[in-house]
């Protein structure tokens, strides 16, 4: 059997590699992607721990549900965003974006 | 190493390799093309984790909507003819914190006793699922629904554009 | 005894009444605050006759009543009214000499502009006055003191749209105030030890030998410090001259018989303290009195104002009767007191009748009133004689028991600079009334005009010239005993003290002598035009500017006032404007709106720059969560 | 009774709608409705004095005690609860405010702009004070502080006056800012003090008399009780946080200045005793040197500065600066005699300092100039101005027979007894510069020859006479008969522990 220490190890490797991605890079569609990345490693603890640990009320997996929901919803309405942006800027890159400040 | 172990790591390792293509790649389609990868290997993952539903449900609406849909943004916004660089200049910076973070919550799975049996998946059948989501989720069911009609109407407002324009 | 504060009560009375009702009363009210001063003198023949129906009896140390002020805990303040001998001989003095004043001022103030005020003013002061020589406890003695320099003040400042009184006002009442400083401390100083304000009650923790002989001296040394500003000592004397700004009863009252001789009552009073404190306590108040006779005796010699003429000698006086305190004979002290009221009120009321009269105040523009004024020449005679000393004269006695108490001390330098001194009193006196009554006027318009007052301010000048004749005889136990008392001024006051009247034909013929030489040399000098006087003044030009600028103690004072006092002000509220102020709140202000401006720039508006930020925070309390948690 | 001191913090809040309802065509029935609401407060904090029966009991007096919020979150029984009630140190302050507040409406009987609007936010302020001084909770206590001090900003930015003084300016948007910066800084620490004193405490409940009850752990108190100092000391005009008090006055019209030195600063002072020493009395024992010596330079520096002022209002906030030095001084000597002085003090110059506000803000009226240098002799056109402003200064140098002597004497016993003899000296000293600053400016503008140029100055007006005379009767009163001051506060400063 899996020990639930490798999904979890698995799980904080992807957070961080999207971590990674959303710092790291310019273009807003980049940004999204590693966002993706990182609601994958949230999903894959949340199912973890409700097979694993507390498989009677599985909130876990609903949860997972609703995040992959969530996820779907956000990515539509991101990419809207960056349409604007784009149409409004010439551009996708996050950082050139810079003029909501003092 | 029993076998599962093997498909595991295997799948695993897809995962890791497509999320790296993902924040490594210089070439933005070559990105969205490793997330596909990635996100199918997570399916596999979940199906490791006998959640076979979920699994269905993330080539469904990952490999297929998501994936989609990015790429159509790329191809809006033409990411690909920006000659600019794909990296921030907080590029090292930003892989210290990634790296610490990743020692960091390694660290913590590591050190954290679970409670309860840490060595046997549970199958939560399809109908429980089904149950639990029609029952007590009820409500945050419905409400997820809003929201996804909340953003499907937002989506199209912001992207639609003014009168004029 | 026991009716004794019906003595301060009844003018406290009149001056609430004056203060709220004065200007609707006929009369603006004089009658009413003589009419009390009036009771309140009436009071103190039976306080007097109670007094010595029980002074003989045993263990007699005074009697009164009191009431409670404040208490709580183990503090206690009492409105206390106490009476003994020392303090009879002070009431007899200010009843009376009041009384004289206030009848004198009807006649003086006539048609004054606030004529009622002034009377209300006075029934204050008599009040205050008489509440300060019954206190038995040190707060409500200290509450009459400051209240009599009050008064002071505003009768001084009386006629206070003259720059010059309403500053003389002010120097009064500051100059006698830092002395004040010191009174309070020491008066603290006293109960902290003995945890009373009482001052039987302090006599007998001192007999018991509850205070540190130390402490004991710094505590009446501060005591001191206040009696040197209230009676005009060396260095505080410089309020005393300018006071004479205010009417001439006024400086009557209070700049020669009663306030300023409370400074003497108190170390009186407080003797014993003295006693029990280290000679050094003694030996300063000798000093200082000493300093003062010098000083003012000289400075006497060149003032033109015969009021300021006056001034100088009641300051001559005051550091008498200091010497006799520091030499350890309160007997002449407070013999001295007793007279000096009499014959200093009576000189003061007689120039009084000079101004009135003339309208002129400066000695160079008199001359030659005798004739006119005979009433007046002869009334200020006696008193300047009695200033002088010269028998019969209470003066003469008076001056003797002092010169008695210089000779004992312990150096003969000090019996010397006072017989000298006396010389010179009799100089300057002469001069004054020479230069005032005799010879060829300087003025004659001031002299077409001169009169003889009318009775009512006559018959004051009058009776204290009768006193001042009289008096002095109160020495003889013989007298005293003739009179009721159980003996002269010596044995009733200080029953201790066997022989309290000292008398040697040696003293009495050598300040007679001198006294006379003084008198005649006077004579010689200011005669007819005073021709000696201004060769002298020329000859000795330094001395005549020094003694003419009072010893430029008036600049030093002035120019520490403005070098440093003010400049210490103006520093302090600079370094308050700029340092505190500006530099220290506005400038945290200003660093608080830099370091915000500064700080802004911290805001990229890009992104990554926040997303980066929210992760390191994020790792920074996940490894203190694991840090802590291990 | 409980309900008199309802009534206290009511009257004054529910005057606002009463006020709004009045037509803006009638200033003039906006000023009786001021003035019978101030005239309801005098006379029920009068009631509050004179009705306090000082003998025996717990201390408090007339409790009144309504649920707010309990066994919430942290809270347990009587978490929070709106607790009033007086004891003998709240009754003068009570009688005080009731004082100074219906001399501040007639003072401010001329104020022709917006008055309806002046009135309100002097009222609330008003409330806030009574608030402050009758509340047993601290919570409360530290919400009726804000509210006293917040509208002080309105009141000096909108209706101030701004100076020039040749070498620099002083606006009154710069007076109102930087004084309510500088109490709200207090504030944040006092905030921070009542909920380490509750947690510390582990009563869940901001009641005092239940947390007075707690013990608190000795490295805990010298800790919390400079939090405490400082906050409320900066209410309190201690140097050196001391210099938003005469830049605030400057600013203020005539009636905010009397409030603001006549009550407003007493709330400082109130709370360093009210809540730090009573409840922290260890730490104060171990601050009072410290504290002493603030007061101590406050009351010598205040004085010293005075001197030099030209300015009347700016001497007077000096004046006050150097006053409220002798209540910390008082409070410093942590004795029933210094504590009773810092009491009477407190009382004292409220009074007379309001009533020096008002005979500034007279002569201001007429004359639009407070430079003393150029006054000369207006006692002679303005006599009862100048002897009100004589009483007040007389009072404030200490003469006896008015209300300043009994205090500063009391605090100078204090000081001496708790062994701070040269606190106790230099305080006499600064009493004798007082005099010098105050005879000063009374030789130089009131008296000596008549300056042509004040030819035409007229009398105070009725308004401020009946002020004047008001605050005068209880200089006098207190100076002549303090037994009244005296019982009713030993009677709760007894009580309080840590006071010997």
């Amino acid at each position: 059997m899996i020990p639930i220490n490798d999904f979890l190890v698995l799980s904080a490797i992807l957070f961080s590699l999207g971590m990674y991605g959303v710092l790291a890079r310019r273009s807003a569609v980049l940004i999204l992607m590693s966002v993706e990345l990182m609601l994958q490693a949230v999903s894959i603890n949340f199912i973890t721990f409700a097979v694993y640990l507390s498989p009677e009320q599985f909130t876990g997996v609903i949860f997972a549900l609703f995040v992959i929901t969530v996820a779907a919803a956000e990515v539509g309405l991101a990419l809207a965003i960056i349409l604007r942006l784009y149409r409004n800027k010439q551009t996708a890159n996050v950082d050139e974006a810079d003029i909501m400040k003092w | 190493m029993t076998y599962e172990e093997g498909i595991f790591y295997l799948v695993a390792a897809i995962t890791v390799i497509g999320a790296l293509g993902v924040v490594l790649a210089r070439n933005i389609v070559h990105s969205a093309l490793f997330l596909i990868l990635s996100l199918l290997a997570v399916a596999g993952i979940f199906i490791l984790l006998a959640a076979e539903f979920l699994a269905i449900v993330q080539v469904l609406i990952y490999g297929g909507a998501v994936t989609i849909l990015i790429l159509f943004a790329m191809m809006l916004t033409r990411v690909r003819e920006t000659p600019a660089a794909v990296d921030g200049p907080q590029r090292p910076v930003a892989a210290l914190a990634a790296a610490a973070f990743m020692a960091t919550s390694i660290l913590a799975v590591v050190s954290t006793e679970w409670p309860g049996n840490t060595e046997k998946i549970n199958v939560i059948s399809l109908d429980q699922i089904g149950r639990a989501l029609f029952t007590t989720w009820a409500v945050p069911f419905e409400i997820a629904s809003l929201v996804l009609i909340v953003a499907l109407v937002g989506a199209i407002v912001l992207a639609r554009g003014e009168e004029g324009e | 005894m026991q009716d004794a504060w019906l003595m301060p009560a009844i003018p406290g009375a009149a001056f609430v009444i004056l203060l709220l009702f004065g200007k609707y009363l006929p009369r603006k009210g004089d009658w009413l605050s003589i009419a009390a001063m009036a009771a309140s003198f009436v009071i103190f023949f039976p306080v007097l006759a109670d007094l010595l129906d029980k002074v003989d009896t045993e263990g007699f140390t005074g009697g009164g009543k009191s009431w409670e002020w404040i208490s709580f805990d183990t503090f206690t303040i009492r409105l206390g009214f106490f009476t003994d001998q020392i303090t009879i001989v002070m009431l007899g003095v200010v009843s009376f000499v009041a009384l004289m004043v206030q009848v004198y001022s009807v006649g003086y103030m006539k048609g004054d502009s606030r004529y009622g005020w002034y009377f209300t003013c006075m029934s204050l002061f008599a009040a205050s006055m008489l509440t300060l020589v019954l206190a038995d406890n040190l707060l409500l003695l200290y509450a009459g003191w400051e209240a009599v320099g009050f008064c002071s003040f505003l009768l001084i400042g009386f006629w206070w749209e003259k720059r010059s009184a309403a500053e003389a006002a002010k120097k009064a009442f500051i100059t006698t105030r830092i002395g004040d400083v010191g009174f309070l401390i020491g008066i603290i100083m006293l109960w902290k030890q003995a945890g009373t304000f009482d001052i039987s009650d302090i006599f007998q923790f001192a007999a018991a030998g509850g205070y540190d002989s130390t402490y004991l001296t710094a505590a009446v040394l501060f005591l001191f410090a206040g009696a040197v500003g209230k009676s005009g000592q060396f260095p505080l004397h410089v309020w005393l001259p300018d006071a004479m700004e205010g009417p001439t009863p006024v400086s009557a009252l209070i700049h020669a018989a009663t306030m300023v001789v409370a400074g003497v009552y108190m170390v009186a009073r407080m003797f014993p303290l003295f006693q029990l404190a280290d000679p050094v306590a003694l030996d300063v108040v000798l000093g200082l009195g000493l300093t003062t006779v010098v000083l003012s005796a000289t400075m006497g010699l060149v003032a033109t104002d015969i009021k300021r003429v006056i001034a100088y000698s009641t300051l001559n006086s005051l550091g008498l009767m200091f010497v006799a305190l520091g030499a350890g004979s309160t007997t002449g002290a407070m013999f001295y007191l007793f007279v000096h009221g009499f014959f200093k009120a009576l000189l003061f009321l007689a120039s009084g009748s000079v101004i009135h009269a003339t309208d002129r105040q400066d000695i160079n523009d008199l001359g030659g009133l005798a004739a006119k004024m005979p009433l007046t020449a002869a009334v200020f005679g006696i008193g300047t004689l009695s200033m002088i000393g010269i028998v019969p004269l209470s003066g003469f006695w008076a001056k003797d028991e002092i010169l008695h108490s210089a000779r004992d001390a312990e150096s003969a330098i000090i019996y010397v600079i006072v017989l000298a001194s006396v010389a010179v009193t009799a100089l300057y006196m002469t001069r004054l009334y020479v230069r005032t009554f005799f010879f060829q006027p300087r003025d004659r318009q001031a002299r077409e005009h001169a009169h003889d007052a009318p009775l009512l301010m006559s018959a004051p000048l009058l009776l204290l010239a009768a006193l001042t004749l009289v008096s002095g005889f109160l020495v003889f136990d013989g007298v005293g005993e003739a009179l009721g008392f159980p003996g002269g001024i010596g044995k009733f006051v200080f029953a201790e003290e066997a022989e309290a009247f000292k008398f040697s034909w040696e003293v009495a013929l050598a300040s007679t002598a001198v006294a006379l030489g003084g008198l005649l040399a006077g004579f010689a000098i200011w005669q007819e035009d005073a021709q000696p006087a201004k060769r002298l003044g020329e000859r000795f030009r330094p001395v005549y500017e020094l003694l003419f600028h009072r010893y430029y103690v008036d600049e030093v004072y002035q120019w520490a006032i403005n070098h440093i006092v003010l400049f210490a002000g103006s520093v302090l509220a600079w370094f308050d404007r700029n340092i505190v102020n500006d530099t220290g709140v506005d400038g945290s202000a200003g660093l608080t709106y830099l370091s915000g401006f500064q700080m802004k720039f911290l805001e990229t508006g890009k992104l990554p720059n926040y997303a980066l930020a929210i992760s390191l925070g994020v790792i920074v309390i996940a490894i203190l969560f694991l840090v802590l948690k291990a | 009774m409980g309900y008199v001191l309802l009534a206290l913090i009511a009257i004054p809040l529910l005057s606002a709608p009463v006020f709004m309802a009045v037509p803006s065509r009638y200033p003039q029935l906006t000023r009786y409705v001021a003035a019978l609401g101030a005239a309801a407060m005098f006379a029920l904090s009068l009631l509050v004095f004179i009705a306090y029966e000082y003998q025996g009991g717990s201390g408090l007096r007339y409790t009144l005690q309504w649920d707010w919020l309990e066994n919430v979150g942290l809270l347990r029984e009587n978490g929070i609860t709106l607790h009033l009630a007086v004891d003998g140190i709240a009754a003068p302050m009570v009688l005080l405010t009731g004082i100074v507040a219906l001399a501040a409406v007639f003072v401010s009987w001329n104020i022709n702009f917006r008055n309806k609007d002046f009135f309100v936010l002097l009222f609330v302020l008003i409330s806030g004070v009574y608030g402050v001084f009758v509340s047993q909770d601290l919570f409360f206590l530290f919400f009726f502080y804000e509210l006293a001090v917040l509208p002080m900003y309105l009141l000096i930015a909108v209706w101030g006056a701004s100076s020039d003084f040749g070498t620099f300016i002083r606006t009154k948007e710069y007076g109102a800012m930087k004084l309510v910066l500088y109490l709200v800084a207090g504030s944040a620490l006092i905030f921070i003090a009542i909920f380490a004193t509750f947690v510390e405490a582990d009563k869940g409940t901001f009641d005092l008399p239940a947390l007075g009850s707690a013990t608190y752990g000795e490295s805990f108190q010298k800790w919390v009780f400079p939090l405490y100092m400082i906050g409320f000391g900066v209410l309190a005009g201690m140097w050196p946080l001391h210099t938003w008090s005469p830049d605030g006055h400057v600013a203020a019209p005539t009636g905010v200045s009397m409030l603001h030195a006549g009550v407003l600063m007493k709330l400082g002072a109130f709370g360093i005793l009210r809540v730090g020493i009573t409840l922290l009395p260890e730490g104060a024992h171990f601050w009072a040197p410290v504290l002493m010596t603030l007061g101590v330079t406050g009351a010598l520096y205040g004085a010293i500065s005075a001197l030099a002022q030209t300015d009347l209002k700016y001497m007077v906030g000096y004046s006050s600066v150097s006053h409220m030095g002798y209540v910390l001084m008082g409070l410093a000597t942590m004795n029933n005699i210094g504590v009773n002085g810092a009491v009477l003090q407190m009382f004292a110059h409220g009074v007379m300092t309001a009533l020096m506000f008002t005979n500034v803000g007279a002569v201001y009226d007429q004359a639009h100039t407070r430079d003393m240098t150029t006054f000369g002799g207006i006692a002679r056109r303005m006599p009862r101005h100048s002897a009100f402003f004589a009483i007040a200064g007389l009072s404030s140098l200490g003469l006896p027979g008015l209300a300043g002597f009994v205090a500063e004497f009391h605090i100078f016993v204090g000081a001496f007894r708790a062994g701070y003899w040269w606190a106790g000296a230099l305080g006499i000293l600064a009493a004798a510069i007082t005099a010098t600053y105050i005879l000063r400016m009374l030789a130089h503008a009131y008296f000596g020859p008549l300056n042509e140029r004040w030819e035409g100055l007229k009398e105070m007006r009725p308004g401020e006479q009946f002020a004047g005379a008001l605050l005068i009767a209880f200089i006098i009163f207190m100076g002549v008969w303090p037994a009244p001051f005296v019982d009713r506060i030993t009677d709760s400063v007894k009580n309080i522990p840590g006071i010997s």
